[in-house]
């Protein structure tokens, strides 16, 4: 449905449309905002103070204008330039955007690793074993990202210190909120995946494969899970989509930058370049991860078409 | 079947007739959720010799592939199995391990599984489902096992197998997943094969040509066992019969003892249950009375005319195939019209164009003497009542979520009258497609096919139409129940004067009910007539081989050449 | 001056990185926000350095002269000395500086000098005469805060608004490295540092290398990573860690920020607290000593004072002590302003109007999670008598529009203010006109009396004389409940032991680096 | 005669464990429940109730989830502040699944234009990060249990309405809906017998899970200071209140994250089986 680029331009402007104007409902003057956000103070101004932030960023131009200038901006491929940073939107998100990447892809791959070991322990086995698989599956995927944070770090990192604390961007660091981000993710897909799982592991191909000599194990990793993986990858598209929201609290926890913060940031200071244009690249790669999803959707099933 | 020099040599059988596999007193039972065992199979004996077939016939459920599963030690969950002998070779069946059984399975014995259509992988290409079993086996490196592949499929007659081979099992017709199927089972050269249905749900010319794959195996020294429920399929292949019903073998004996004189009256039944030629205008089922559907009065005959008048029907899907291609034909009323074509020629579009679920590309069908393609469906609505459908997949024209009860309620509408009415009008319909009563409460989804194309029928003849369209609504069913089915539609027809259209890939089946035949191919119809002039003096060349691919019971001698 | 400060005996170890967890990241170095005023402290140097006993002391000016009537400072500058650009450090950039930050460059530095600055202006590369249009006594202490650190004019000139913002030039110990968005800033040693303070313990360039500055905003965090030694200080300890790290051998700093304490203040003008009585009885519910003292374990101080904190020169402890939990007393003068009903909750009612009133904060911003603890008690007591106080948490977008600022949104109003001396007095309770309007003034009292006395304060140049007018000033707002102190705003740090040499800079309370080093 | 011994784990024990999971479940919702409608009944104390004396005091037989900074008793609020979390669960759960069905509705079976719109509409919400959402309506409508609601659901509804989307569009293609339209019934019936309750199956046990999610992800709003106003003690401002005790008094954190979670495996497990419960028997 976003195969066509039409569809990813319309979902684009789309998202950097609503994002726009939902912002004028936040509440306040943006001077105002700015201004205090400079001062770290909260109290209304006069007229004099804003006049010179009101004049700098053009807030004065009737809303339309605003944002057509916008949209002519993000045409040219101008995200803007931030209210508190002074910089171009383009380098910060370029910036966070990335570091969010890294974290989203280890959690996902942690996410794909745990839970195709549990689910192919665990899936088609003795009822009380399945049991307890589906059980899991159940109980991480409910599990607060910030509670589980804390505790990987206050045990590995502290306790054992087997990883640093507050990490920089070595593979090391990545560890602990990788998992953070993947056990519940691990759960999530792991209940989809088991159904799938258990469905396949019925059908009759399978029992052809065992007549030709095929071992349980090699059976499940061979035949059956390619059949079970698809909601996963949906799943994974999902998350690669909304890794700006999900890996925020992860983040914090873990002192890593990332897109997430600079979004709340930038929404508490009303900085509507940053907020809209980091809107505008995370769509962009909700599209993107959607077409790979796709893709890969046809790789795993060659029998789906367009 | 072509093959290769190598396979030629060693195709020379060693010690004809030596027995491969031995099986003596195999019980089976099943451990059900309450802890207790239920018997399925019961005392079974036989020996699978080189060369030599021995086929397993008998009605759905009587026990056939749990004994088959059960030879390669894949009876299922809360299997017990217990036999006074289990041998394949010099190999003790009953004490293998789980290693062991890996090792024979594959290698020394293929199997060729019930469900040929979806017992491939359809994600994998056919040429590493097939590949699977070298691999397993650790036989060859992987150019080695490239090359094997192509001979296999070569050698099943799979046409253009390179191209074949990088395919998907979804990409191939029944047929050529079928014959794939065997290429992988018999892709180690198994001493032992044993091929469970290998031709239902195949068009007879497929069928044909797979037969005679088996035929050519065996004659390469394979031992074979062959099940089926269709005696007329393993009249040709087998040497030796087993007769089982209910777990329990009838009747053991040579083919042609077994199908000249049948010593068990249930054998009787089946081979007279088998409609053809022969059978034409004859109850199949000995017992019943015709039972009266006091449900139904007798339309009045006056007005007479054709019932559906289809005109030059034209069906093009997207992707520029054409389904259809100028069509025309009439149903009169108390007439059966079939129509008959291998997979894909167009018969089931045919039935929904004439049931005005697909809209046609051109022509026009009238229906009842009422303007029907081309009326609104509003104006369809009040008519359709007095059309009835079974459709080809019965599973999935049945809301998941209702009882049968509900299915034929919901059927039967309002104009039953009141509640207990409607209920009774249930329990009639029940009886009429001989179904237990039990069946009420079920979900289609937890019947057996054959259950749920009789509660397919019972729904089309719960509106009591004049007309009912019948997609392959016999063909899950096993020669016993489908005689009733037929027996019933046949009353029904002489009662009420019913008409029918009537589909279905089975000749026999098609001319004993039909007055009249419609043969199509490609989307045309080839020939139209009736039927014993098109059975009997096919003018078609493709109705001649059709017809000329038929196997049927009445000349069980001619068996297959390898002894 | 400095030479005095030089450290005796062995030179202490030179070199390493310092790896420090800081709290909250800010959008630029320099700026009017604390959290920039902590970093660009260590980027830039300021006119004048506080020590620890309040003194004045010289930086970038080595000395200086106040003219007879008050109102001209006139400053003599280091010799030589250069921003890390190369420019020198003249008299011409000071009277640049004052400009720039007076048009806005710094806000809050422009707020300081809001009606009293009048012109700077450079007599000779080294002299730097600044004019006020009025006396202003401790006018030298503002400018030790980091919101008056110097900057280059050929950068603020020629450099872009987003080099400025990541990387302002100074003449300070550290020079900004990198800055990793949402992770650290990287500061290195300014190797040619020839102005340090006089209160600096050492001469010479910075003693460590390179500071890892790290924004890691969970707290527990912060003390995990000083635990494990990922991280050699942290900022902001939480109260419940602070008995567990002290034993643990860390060493623990705690600056009491001068200026205006945590405080409610009351809106004077609308609601249930124009009635004097009202705001006292609220004061009075409360035992605002033992909430603070439970949720703060002994780490938080109580403030009492709701005008200046106790750090703060001229504290008054009177003012301090006006009010005691008493709730006969509360009760009563509830009864006597007519809030005599009660309704289903037990709350008070006056003619079928409950007594309810609202408090809006900033959650995360400028209260925390110690702070709105407290909010919660005080909630509670204050319901004993009958009020009913709604918490209300603002966003950060919601605190910051100014929206809740209004006299028409709210009855009470909670935050405080730093500041280096009691002259925050006037930031906060000068009468808003219509001419000059003061919307800083949080509980809308706009009384000449009161600003005469803090004018009259904040021009007396005798100390003992000011400090008895500011004490007069802090009665005022104490006698007539119009705002409350809840406890003092503290600057925390927590210290490996190898780190030595650590300073709270004593204007706001954040880390010194230039003396810091490590101990074997 | 030779025994072939086939491994045959009974599923009789499997069964009755799995029956008792989903009793326990059922009456671990049922005490929730109880907890909503009168806590009272179950909490020992106020939930707002001070005693400075027993500030931070760990779990004991006089507080069995200990106390708070201001010595508030943990077992109380959590018991209090079971009716907002709840509400704040199936609130937000039932809004995006009332959101989704709409707008999936609308998108599989709408008329051309109406269709086309309510797909791109779901798509483009589907691009928005969750999160921008939630930052602009706390700060438009301020902190409290009905954003909380309105945010999470509103931000969960994209993704719910694309399932129902697909869901319909399967069942209005299946095999039943035109065995339906050959029995003459009309549209209106097919679609509200056949393709809305089958749309609506998988939805159960969604809409179970997500109760769980949306007090999982609450929690998350108020990590960010955008839960619910003080002194309400829903479980995501407990967990997130906790935090600044963690090191010392971790139980104010790990208790009420025990709790969601507790109440997310419940309603998970009722509403699986509820769902089996539906694809076995009669459809509802
Ligand atoms: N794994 C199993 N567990 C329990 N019962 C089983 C199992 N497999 C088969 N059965 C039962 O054993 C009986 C015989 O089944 P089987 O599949 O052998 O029949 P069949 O003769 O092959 O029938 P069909 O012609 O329909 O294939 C049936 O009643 C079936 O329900
Ligand atoms: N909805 C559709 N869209 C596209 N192609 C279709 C569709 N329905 C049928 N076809 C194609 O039209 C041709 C005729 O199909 P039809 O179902 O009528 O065959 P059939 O004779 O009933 O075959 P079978 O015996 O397998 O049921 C086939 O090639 C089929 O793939
Ligand atoms: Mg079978
Ligand atoms: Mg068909």
């Amino acid at each position: 449905m976003l195969s066509a680029p039409v569809g990813a331009l319309t979902v684009l402007w789309g998202a950097a449309t609503a994002t726009f104007f939902a912002q004028l409902a936040l509440p306040g003057d943006r001077a105002t905002t700015i201004l205090n956000i400079r001062t770290g103070q909260a109290q209304a101004r006069t007229p004099e103070e804003l006049a010179p932030i009101i004049a700098q960023f053009g807030l004065d131009h009737p809303i339309l204008v605003q944002y057509a200038d916008y949209l002519g901006g993000l045409l040219r491929g101008d995200l803007g330039t931030s209210f508190q940073q002074f910089r171009p939107v383009r380098d910060i998100i370029a910036e966070q955007l990335g570091a969010t990447l890294v974290l989203a892809v280890a959690g996902i791959a942690a996410a794909w690793i745990l839970m195709v070991v549990w689910v192919t322990l665990t899936a088609g086995r003795t009822p009380r074993i399945r049991a307890l698989g589906s059980g899991l599956d159940t109980l991480v995927a409910g599990l607060p990202h910030y509670w589980l944070g804390i505790l990987l770090l206050l045990v590995f990192a502290l306790h054992l210190g087997w990883f640093p604390v507050i990490g920089g961007s070595s593979p090391a660091d990545l560890v602990l909120p990788a998992l953070t981000l993947g056990i519940p993710l691990a759960g999530f897909m792991g209940q989809a995946v088991r159904t799938e799982f258990e469905h396949a592991l019925e059908q009759p191909f399978v029992l052809s494969a065992r007549m030709r000599g095929g071992s349980d194990l090699g059976i499940r990793l061979s035949h059956v899970l390619r059949h079970a993986v698809l909601p996963a990858i949906t799943l994974t598209g999902w998350a690669l989509g909304s890794a700006a929201s999900g890996a925020v609290i992860v983040e914090s926890v873990f002192s890593r930058p990332g897109i997430g913060q600079t979004l709340v940031a930038a929404v508490g200071s009303q900085d509507l370049p940053v907020v809209t244009g980091i809107v505008v690249l995370v769509a962009l790669v909700y599209v993107i991860a959607n077409l790979l999803v796709d893709v890969v959707y046809r790789l795993i099933d060659p029998r789906i078409t367009a | 079947m072509t093959l290769t020099a190598q396979e030629t040599a060693s195709a020379v059988i060693p010690d004809a007739d030596a027995v491969r596999l031995s099986v003596r007193g195999l019980d089976v039972g099943f451990t059900g959720r309450d802890g207790r065992t239920r018997s399925i199979v019961r005392d079974v004996s036989f020996d699978l010799r080189a060369g030599r077939c021995v086929a397993i016939v008998g009605e759905s459920g009587s026990g056939k592939s749990v004994t088959a599963r059960t030879l390669v030690g894949l009876t299922g969950e809360g299997a017990v199995v217990d036999a006074a002998e289990l041998t394949l070779g010099d190999v003790d069946l009953a004490s293998a391990t789980r290693a062991e059984w890996r090792g024979i399975r594959g290698r020394r014995i293929g199997f060729i599984q019930q469900d040929a259509l979806v017992s491939l992988d359809p994600l994998r290409r056919v040429g590493s489902e097939i590949a699977e079993a070298l691999r397993l086996h650790r036989r060859g490196r992987r150019a080695h096992r490239r090359r094997r592949v192509l001979d296999l499929l070569t050698s099943v007659e799979v046409p253009l197998p390179e191209r074949r081979a990088r395919q998907r099992p979804g990409e191939l017709s029944g047929g050529l997943r079928q014959r794939a199927l065997i290429a992988s089972a018999i892709a180690l050269d198994p001493e032992v094969v044993i091929a469970d249905e290998p031709t239902t749900a195949l068009d007879v010319t497929v069928q044909a040509q797979v037969l005679a794959l088996l035929e050519d195996m065996k004659a390469h020294g394979s031992a074979i066992l062959l099940i089926s429920h269709d005696l007329s399929v393993v009249a040709h292949l087998a040497d030796e019969i087993l007769v089982m019903r209910a777990g329990d073998v009838l009747e053991h004996g040579t083919t042609s003892e077994v199908l000249r004189a049948p010593r068990h009256p249930y054998t009787r039944a089946l081979i007279s249950a088998v409609p053809g030629a022969h059978t034409r205008g004859r109850r199949l089922a000995p017992q019943q009375e015709p039972a009266p559907d006091p449900h139904r009065v007798r339309p009045d005959t006056a007005g007479d005319g054709p019932v559906v008048q289809a005109r030059g029907l034209v069906k093009r899907f997207r992707g520029g195939l054409l389904a259809v291609d100028d069509v025309s034909f009439d149903v009169h009323r108390g007439e059966t019209l079939g129509i008959v074509g291998e997979s894909g020629s167009g018969k089931s579009t045919t039935a929904r164009l004439v049931l005005a679920l697909e809209k046609a590309d051109a022509g026009e069908v009238r229906l009842l003497g009422h303007a029907w393609s081309t009326a609104s469906e509003r104006a369809r609505r009040s008519l359709r009542r007095r059309v009835g459908v079974v459709h080809q997949d019965p599973l999935s024209s049945f809301d998941p979520r209702w009882s049968t009860e509900r299915i034929l309620q919901d059927a039967i509408g309002a104009d039953a009258g009141g509640r207990s009415a409607r209920d009774r009008r249930v329990r009639d319909l029940l009886a009429q497609v001989a179904l237990p009563e039990s069946v009420r409460t079920r979900h289609p989804l937890t019947l057996s096919g054959g259950q749920r194309q009789r509660i397919a029928i019972a729904r089309a003849l719960a509106t009591s139409p004049e007309i009912i369209v019948l997609d392959e609504a016999v063909s899950a069913l096993d020669v016993s129940v489908q005689a009733q089915i037929l027996d019933l539609l046949g009353d029904l027809q002489r009662e009420y004067g019913l008409s029918y259209l009537f589909i279905s890939h089975d000749l026999g089946v098609i001319h004993h009910m039909s007055d009249r035949v419609l043969v199509m191919k490609d989307g045309v119809v080839v020939e139209q007539g009736d039927a014993d002039r098109i059975f009997l003096h096919p003018a078609h060349p493709y109705t001649r081989e059709l017809i000329g691919s038929l196997t049927t019971l009445e000349n069980p001698d001619d068996n297959g050449g390898a002894s | 001056a400095q030479s005095a400060a030089l450290a005796e005996g062995a030179a202490p170890a030179s070199g390493g990185t310092i790896v420090y967890a800081h709290q909250q990241e800010p959008p630029c170095i320099f700026g009017g926000w604390i959290e920039q005023a902590y970093i660009s402290h260590q980027v830039l140097d300021s006119l004048v350095s506080r020590t620890a006993d309040g003194e004045i002391v010289p930086w970038l000016a080595e000395k200086w002269q106040v003219s007879d009537d008050g109102l001209g400072y006139t400053l003599t500058l280091k010799d030589g000395v250069e921003f890390t650009d190369g420019t020198p450090v003249d008299a011409e950039a000071i009277a640049d500086n004052f400009d720039y930050w007076a048009a806005g460059g710094n806000p809050t530095a422009a707020v300081w000098l809001d009606g009293f600055y009048e012109s700077a202006e450079a007599i000779d590369p080294r002299t730097v005469v600044i004019r006020l249009s009025r006396p202003y006594t401790r006018f030298l202490e503002n400018l030790s805060q980091a919101y008056f650190g110097i900057q280059s004019p050929h950068a603020l000139q020629t450099r872009t608004e987003e080099e400025n913002c990541e990387a302002p030039t100074g003449s300070g110990a550290f020079i900004v490295e990198e800055w990793n968005r949402g992770q650290d800033v990287v500061l290195v040693r300014n190797e040619d540092y020839t102005s340090w303070p006089a209160d600096a313990e050492h001469a010479g360039p910075a003693l460590v290398e390179r500071i890892d500055w790290r924004f890691v905003t969970d707290a527990t965090t912060r003390v995990a990573a000083l635990q494990s030694g990922e991280a050699d200080l942290i900022y902001d300890v939480p109260a419940t860690s602070w008995a567990a790290l002290e034993q643990a051998g860390y060493t623990l700093e705690k600056y009491v920020t001068p200026g205006r304490p945590q405080q409610i203040s009351f809106n004077t003008v609308q609601g249930p607290f124009v009635d004097e009585n009202v705001r006292r009885a609220f004061i009075l519910a409360l035992d605002r000593e033992a909430i603070v003292s439970t949720v703060g374990q002994g780490v938080i101080p109580y403030e009492g004072n709701g005008a200046v904190s106790r750090a703060t020169p001229g504290y008054s402890a009177d003012a301090a002590d006006a009010y005691t939990q008493d709730i006969t007393r509360a009760d009563r003068l509830l009864d006597e302003a007519g809030w005599t009903g009660r309704d289903a909750d037990g709350y008070r009612t006056k003619g079928g109007e409950t007594l309810e009133v609202l408090l809006p904060y900033g959650a995360g911003t400028i209260i925390n999670a110690d702070g709105v603890a407290i909010l919660q008690a005080v909630q509670e007591q204050a319901k004993a008598v009958g009020f009913k106080l709604d918490l209300r948490p603002l966003s950060p977008a919601e605190h910051f529009s100014g929206e809740f600022s209004g006299a028409d949104t709210h009855d009470l109003s909670v935050g405080y203010w730093t500041s280096v001396n009691a002259g925050i007095l006037y930031i906060n309770w000068r009468p808003s006109t219509p001419e000059k309007p003061n919307l800083s003034n949080s509980a809308f009292y706009d009384d000449p009396e009161l600003e005469r006395l803090i004018l009259e304060a904040n021009s007396e140049s005798d100390r003992e004389t000011q400090d008895a007018l500011y004490r007069q000033a802090q009665e005022y707002i104490a006698d007539r409940a119009l705002s409350f102190g809840l406890y003092d705003r503290l600057s925390t740090l927590a210290v490996s032991p190898r780190l030595q040499g650590v300073r709270q800079e004593q204007s706001q309370g954040g880390p010194s680096f230039h003396d810091a080093h490590f101990i074997d | 005669m030779t025994a072939l011994a086939h491994p045959s784990p009974t599923r009789t024990a499997g069964r009755i464990r799995l029956r008792t999971g989903t009793a326990l479940s059922a009456g671990v919702l049922a005490l929730f429940a109880l907890a909503a409608l009168a806590p009272a009944l179950l909490a020992p104390r106020e939930p707002t109730a001070q005693d400075f004396e027993h500030a931070l005091q760990p779990p004991s037989r006089l507080f069995w989830f200990g106390t708070d900074e201001v010595g508030r008793d943990l077992f109380s609020r959590i018991v209090h502040g079971t009716r907002e979390s709840l509400l704040i669960g199936v609130g937000a759960a039932g809004l995006a699944l009332l959101l989704a069905l709409l707008l999936g509705s609308l998108a599989a079976l709408g008329g051309r234009l109406v269709a086309g719109l309510a797909s791109r509409l779901i798509d483009v919400l589907l691009a928005l990060p969750l999160l921008l959402f939630a930052l602009l309506l706390v700060a438009i409508l301020g902190p409290s249990a009905t954003t909380l609601v309105i945010s999470v659901g509103v931000s969960s509804a994209p993704g719910y309405a694309r399932m129902v989307r697909g869901q319909i569009l399967s069942a209005k293609n299946a095999g039943y809906v035109e065995a339906a339209r050959a029995l003459g019934h009309s549209r209106a019936r097919i679609v509200g017998r056949h393709i809305l309750p089958n749309a609506m199956r998988p939805l159960v046990a969604l809409f179970t899970m997500s109760i769980g999610q949306s007090i999982v992800w609450a929690s998350g709003m108020s990590f960010l200071g955008l839960g619910v106003a003080p002194p309400s003690s829903e479980w995501g401002a407990l967990l997130d209140a906790g935090r600044a005790h963690l090191l010392q008094a971790g139980w104010l954190t790990f208790i009420p994250g025990l709790v969601i979670l507790v109440l997310a495996l419940a309603a998970t497990t009722v509403g699986r089986a509820i769902q089996e419960h539906l694809e076995k028997g009669e459809g509802a």
